[in-house]
């Protein structure tokens, strides 16, 4: 039986205007389990706490009652108050008289009278709580980063300058990401590859940064603060100890048909390869698909000429085991596939080209080596046609229902960068709407009107047709004056919608982390947890949550790194013991509870039970209070009743409810 | 709601949402007919909001729509705009007491080069 | 105040803890009056809500239930809302299938930011389950003999 | 019948199970009963007939515990119950050799009394695998005669098909038995006013004596402790009492089900008060069709139940109020 003592704040006249505290104070007093009873002005001050203290001690109280404003005001403070006089902080249930009683009635004898019931329905929970402890569980000094582009390699950077390890997992042979594909970026123009190799040399530099390339993640379990991965090594076969770099075996290679992946399929490169010259590691990887050697059993020139005998074909791929106390996800975006869009002769004419691909022609490490050239015959063109919102704004199911939010500003980049360098080519831009907010963003964007004359079009592109002459005619609208246009271009550049890495669906089952139905990660809150997963100790950097820019993505990054921090700088975590709790004697065993849990916190686990003297072995659900986050979804999944969330227990709001309803 | 029962009708008929377009003109772009039309297809969107049913049913747009349904298929956002032409002309078609062409205004739109068949579908489409 | 001052209606409300709750906390320091008779509940998030607590308020005697919680897409634990609408979606429906008037029992999402939408919506309801009377029926569903 | 039978022991005397749950001859001809026969001895009790409506599925439960392997006969309609159960890892698919049987639609001794006759002695005309049109009872007064399809179970009217979706092998043929449509009793009384359903469901409703059978017999009933016999709600009552479970035991129990339930009419079979219990069931069922996407529960093992999946557009609760 509890020892209750109930506490009715006046809290000035707030409270004591509409509510009779004498009255309420008397009419609880003979409720079940109330040994005392008293009312003060302010029982949130000093003075207030130390009666509440004093009323403990003397009373040998086991729990309170604080009737007075919301919980979300002053729960905490009554709780340490509580603590403080030696009771579980968790004795202690607030009645709202305030914010739900005085503040909303007029009527004395209305609120007096609901004040009583509100005093009862806490008194008849806290007859039910039983003291809760906070448990314990300890924190993994190091963070993973999944993905090596400019978020992870930030998130990365700002991680390990706090003094934790990290290690990123990058899939490809080189660390980087989509920026290193880029040529400039706006709104300066500086030149893409020279802000971030710096980034990237200092990421591979630093001594707390460990970063495995040409590797996935395979497998997690654990939870916050105590991550266990699997990260698969995929075999180079190429020792990257010996490894010196010099390119030889690339130069030497005689199979050098394979599609280059960096310049996105538009030339080749040799079967062993770096993806780029400036890549971080240096080391080459051989891609077996293209290798005489792994094809045919002959050639192994690469390794005759390695003078540092670094290549090695029979190398394996090697999974290492590491534990992590917080993951930042940093998976980055691709392009969509346009095969569904016929009408803009992407698969039909060379000479159509998506905007990344774009950024290679421009580059001057890409397959034209920077010159502005149509892939179909090398020539220069003197029109070149923008599309905008290919793939994007789609609800049609061709493509993606939301903005791409990058491809105003790098279309406007490309024209002006194209006017400027060849000025006497035409650059015409199709639009829907341009979207410019940022900061020097809309200035930028006027600046390739305005200063130069980039002809901005307000209308779609209906249909690209290739002609016998191999120049493309372009029938579009121009909604402003009505009028249909049709004109001939020489290249056709389609703003292609972004979507999140393929990958990403994998790694977010791994992380039971949710993911929408684009395939972005699902943050915390829209608003007010931006950077966090729901999935307690993990983060989202970059793309991968939504459609960023790069100073968004590094800011992104950055504060997701900050989060990660956070949780890496405690030395124990301390979990909300208001969780979800199974009674093994009840529980079916039938995971429809872990079907609903947001966080993955219930797993199963078949363990010996003596049910009254049935000893047998069972599946059973088991909580991982570190998880579980106490939303209670589980509690009413659960056909037996097996389930159950403490501090809001089933018997505890059917007490309310009865008290309520006497 | 202002809603004047024709363009409730044309709604109902296309099961077109017109407030689903985003004005990206891509139906107009893709128009074969575009130039013959004194309503743009991606102003019959904007007519329909604006309940605006006459001047669509008197344009010379509705009977100049080849329904070929380049719009319907190129809509990124399934407004789908070839729908309310067909939607309009059926309004026009249930309603109209007489019928659209009279047998001896024929004459004077005769082609020499009109395919006789077309001339009898042509009075099964628009004969009552 | 009221327009029957014979009947006051016993109402149970059950609030989300992060949404309707302060949805209510700020009606009330908004001093946006609604009947006493609504007495609020808190639980951590509608899908903390079992039917039975429901179905029990009914066999205390409420005479109307109404479940608040985040706007779906806002719930703090991102999904428990979603669970909660198909939950109360089909006991709703089955109750209606019973014959219980189905003015006794709603669901409302209202944000902290809602205070007003949180007033109006008890005004509302206090004042359909006035017009309904006392709750017989689930009291009647099985004969007494 | 027989074909069973001798699969059965074979299937004992080469070990693959240790023992064959089935249906053995009751006191009268048409009351067999569930099962457990463990050697070729007790297999001369088995019986299979019209009459064999017991749906085994939930003994499987406590079969999957015990040594070896059980050989049980699921017909079509039970298989989805087996299957529901193996998803909510209540039963152990590898404890289980199923031997899909064939069935042509299962009669019921209450349909047969419904019709005014008393007093029977016997029944000719329930076997399998070739039922009669026609019933013949011989009865203290006299004989008698129902057609097959009039003594048929409800469930049997409405059945979900010929095909076992879980079996390792099958023996005899089914027959189609639909003549009726599946949610037209759940639709009647949809279109009924508040009073008329209200009516109607308390004269249905006060006739139970809570007895617990439909629980019991219930195959997604499968808890090992019901809510109703636990302390977890202050809900645990046996009594048959004026109180909360009497008004909101079945309503509860359909909801606890909902999602889950097979719709296998197993309630509505065993109730002794012959309340229509399938059409709580049913009723959810059809909601969930309806506002979800057609749903069979026990169909398929992999797929998400509709109460553990949601979508953003799912209809809100007060959606169907303005129905009318």
């Amino acid at each position: 039986m509890q020892r209750i003592g109930v506490f009715v704040c006046h809290c000035g006249s707030n409270i004591a205007g509409t509510v009779d505290v004498k009255r309420v104070v008397e009419a609880i007093r003979t409720e079940p389990g109330v040994i005392h009873a008293e009312d003060y002005p302010y029982m949130c001050s000093e003075a207030g706490q130390q009666l509440i203290a004093k009323a403990i001690e003397e009373h040998k109280l086991t729990g309170i009652v604080v009737c007075s404003c919301s919980p979300r005001m002053h729960e905490a403070t009554f709780r340490k108050a509580a603590a403080n006089a030696g009771i579980n902080s968790f004795m202690v249930e607030i009645a709202n008289i305030r914010e739900h009683c005085s503040w909303i009635h007029k009527d004395v004898e209305e609120g007096t009278e609901k004040a009583v019931i509100l005093a009862r329905a806490a008194i008849a929970k806290l007859n039910l709580d039983t003291p809760l402890q906070p448990g314990e569980s300890r924190v993994v000094k190091r963070a993973l980063v999944i993905g090596g582009g400019i978020a992870g390699i930030q998130s990365a950077l700002d991680i390990a300058d706090a003094g934790y390890e990290v290690d990123i997992v990058e899939k490809t042979p080189s660390i980087g990401g989509r920026m290193s594909q880029l040529d400039k970026t706006f709104p300066t123009l500086d030149c893409s590859a020279c802000i971030l190799t710096p980034k990237m040399v200092e990421a591979a530099a630093h001594e707390k940064i460990n970063i495995y390339t040409y590797s996935e993640v395979e497998k997690v379990s654990g939870f916050v603060g105590d991550f266990k991965v699997d990260i698969r090594k995929k075999a180079r076969y190429v020792d990257s100890t010996k490894c010196t770099g010099c390119g030889l075996c690339q130069e030497k290679c005689p199979s050098k048909k394979a599609p280059s992946e960096f310049n996105r399929g538009l030339n080749t490169r040799s079967a062993i390869y770096t993806p780029f010259a400036q890549a971080i590691p240096n080391v080459p990887v051989i891609d077996t698909e293209n290798c005489l050697k792994f094809k045919t059993g002959k050639c192994g020139i690469c390794q005759k000429i390695c003078a540092a005998g670094a290549v090695d074909y029979e190398q394996q791929d090697e999974i290492i085991t590491r534990e992590y106390g917080a993951i930042v996800v940093a998976t980055g975006f691709d392009t969509i596939k346009l095969d569904k869009y016929d009408e803009y002769a992407y698969s039909q004419s060379k000479d159509v080209v998506t905007s990344l691909e774009l950024e290679r022609i421009m580059n001057a490490a890409g397959p034209t080596k920077g010159h502005l050239e149509r892939l179909s015959d090398g020539k220069a063109p003197k029109n070149i046609v923008f599309i905008q919102c290919v793939g994007s704004r789609c609800s049609d199911g061709r493509g993606k229902s939301y903005c791409s939010k990058i491809c105003c500003m790098y279309t406007a980049k490309h024209a002006m960068l194209i006017r400027d360098k060849y000025p006497d080519t035409n650059v015409t831009v199709f639009y829907i709407d341009v979207r410019t907010p940022g900061k020097n963003f809309d200035e930028f964007y006027r600046r390739a009107v305005e200063d130069y004359h980039v002809n901005y079009v307000k209308g779609q592109v209906g249909k690209v047709m290739p002609q016998p002459d191999g120049s493309l005619l372009v029938q579009g609208v121009d909604l402003i004056d009505n009028k249909q246009i049709k004109m001939n271009a020489d290249m056709v550049v389609l703003a292609t919608a972004i979507e999140p890495d393929p990958s990403v669906r994998n790694i977010a089952t791994m992380l039971t982390a949710s993911i929408d139905t684009n395939n972005f990660l699902t943050e915390s809150h829209a608003k007010l947890r931006p950077v966090e997963s729901p999935t307690a100790g993990v983060f989202l950097s970059g793309v991968c949550q939504g459609p960023k820019d790069i100073p968004e993505t590094v800011a992104q990054a950055g504060a997701a790194a900050v989060k990660a921090i956070g949780l890496l700088a405690k030395d124990k975590l301390t979990t909300n013991p208001c969780t979800a709790q199974a009674d093994i004697l009840l529980c079916n065993g039938c995971s429809t509870c872990a079907n609903v849990c947001p966080y993955g916190a219930i797993s199963y686990e078949n363990i010996q039970i003596n049910d009254h003297g049935i000893r047998e072995e069972r599946r059973v659900a088991v909580v991982n209070n570190a998880l579980c986050q106490g939303c209670g979804a589980c509690t009413v999944a659960c056909p037996s009743g097996a389930m159950d969330l403490q501090g809001f227990s089933n018997r505890q709001i059917l007490a309310e409810v009865d008290a309520i309803c006497r | 709601m202002h809603a004047n029962n024709q363009a409730e009708k044309i709604k109902e008929i296309s099961g077109v949402n017109p407030y689903k377009c985003m004005k990206c003109g891509k139906c107009s772009a893709s128009c074969p007919s575009y130039n013959e039309m004194d309503i743009k297809p991606h102003q019959f969107v904007s007519y329909v909001i604006n309940d605006d049913v006459e001047a669509l049913v008197e344009s010379k747009s509705l009977w100049k729509c080849l329904s070929c349904f380049a719009c319907v298929e190129r809509c990124p956002r399934n407004v789908e705009p070839g729908k309310l032409v067909d939607a309009a002309r059926q309004l026009v078609v249930r309603q109209r007491g007489m019928d659209y062409l009279q047998a001896d205004e024929i004459p004077e739109l005769l082609d020499s080069e009109l395919p006789q068949q077309l001339l009898v579908s042509a009075f099964r489409k628009y004969k009552r | 105040m009221s327009l029957n001052n014979e009947f006051k209606p016993k109402i149970v409300a059950f609030c989300c803890n992060w949404c309707s709750y302060a949805g209510a906390d700020l009606a009330g320091s908004s001093r946006l009056a609604y009947p006493a008779d609504v007495k609020i509940i808190r639980v951590p998030c509608s899908c903390r809500v079992n039917p039975m607590f429901i179905l029990r308020a009914f066999e205390k005697g409420a005479d109307g239930v109404i479940m608040c919680g985040c706007h779906p897409g806002d719930c703090h634990y991102s999904t428990g809302n979603y669970y909660a609408r198909r939950r109360m979606t089909l006991l709703f429906s089955m109750l209606d299938y019973l014959g219980i008037e189905r003015a006794r029992t709603r669901v409302e999402w209202v944000s902290a930011a809602e205070g007003v939408k949180f007033s109006q919506t008890m005004n509302e309801f206090v004042e359909d389950i006035r017009k309904l009377g006392k709750n017989v029926r689930l009291e009647d569903l099985r004969c007494r003999n | 019948m027989q074909e069973l039978v001798n699969r059965a022991k074979a299937l004992l005397a080469d070990g693959t199970v240790a023992r064959v749950l089935g249906w053995k001859a009751g006191e009268f001809a048409y009351d067999p009963e569930p099962a457990f026969f463990e050697t070729e001895e007790d297999l001369k009790d088995f019986v299979y007939d019209g009459f064999c409506g017991a749906n085994l599925s939930k003994y499987m439960i406590e079969a999957s515990k015990l040594e070896g392997k059980t050989l049980v006969f699921l017909k079509p309609c039970d298989s989805y119950s087996f299957n529901q159960l193996t998803k909510e890892h209540r039963v152990d698919r590898e404890k289980a050799y199923i031997i899909g049987v064939g069935c042509k639609g299962k009669v019921d001794v209450k349909h047969i009394k419904e019709a005014g006759i008393k007093g029977i002695e016997s029944i000719v005309g329930a076997d399998y695998p070739n039922p009669a049109e026609t019933l013949e009872i011989k009865t203290l007064y006299g004989d008698k005669t129902i057609s097959y399809k009039d003594a048929m179970l409800e469930r049997c009217h409405v059945c979900k098909g010929k095909d076992h979706v879980v079996f390792d092998e099958q023996i005899g043929e089914s027959a189609d038995t639909v003549d009726a449509e599946r949610f037209a009793e759940v639709e009647k009384i949809e279109a009924m006013s508040p009073e008329e359903k209200f009516a109607f469901f308390r004269a249905e409703l006060s006739k139970c004596i809570r007895c617990n059978a439909c629980r019991n017999v219930c195959p997604a009933c499968s808890c090992r402790k019901c809510v109703f016999d636990s302390t977890k709600f202050d809900s645990a009552q046996k009594a048959n009492t004026t109180s909360f479970e009497e008004k909101m035991f079945h309503i509860i129990r359909a909801f606890h089900v909902a999602g889950r339930c097979t719709d296998c009419g197993e309630c509505s079979r065993v109730c002794p008060q012959g309340i229509p219990l399938h059409l709580f069931n049913r009723k959810f069922i059809k909601d969930i069709n309806t506002f979800y996407g057609d749903y069979q529960a026990g169909e398929d093992i992999e797929a998400q139940a509709p109460l553990t999946d949601f979508t953003f557009e799912d209809r809100e609760p007060g959606q169907f109020a303005e129905r009318g």
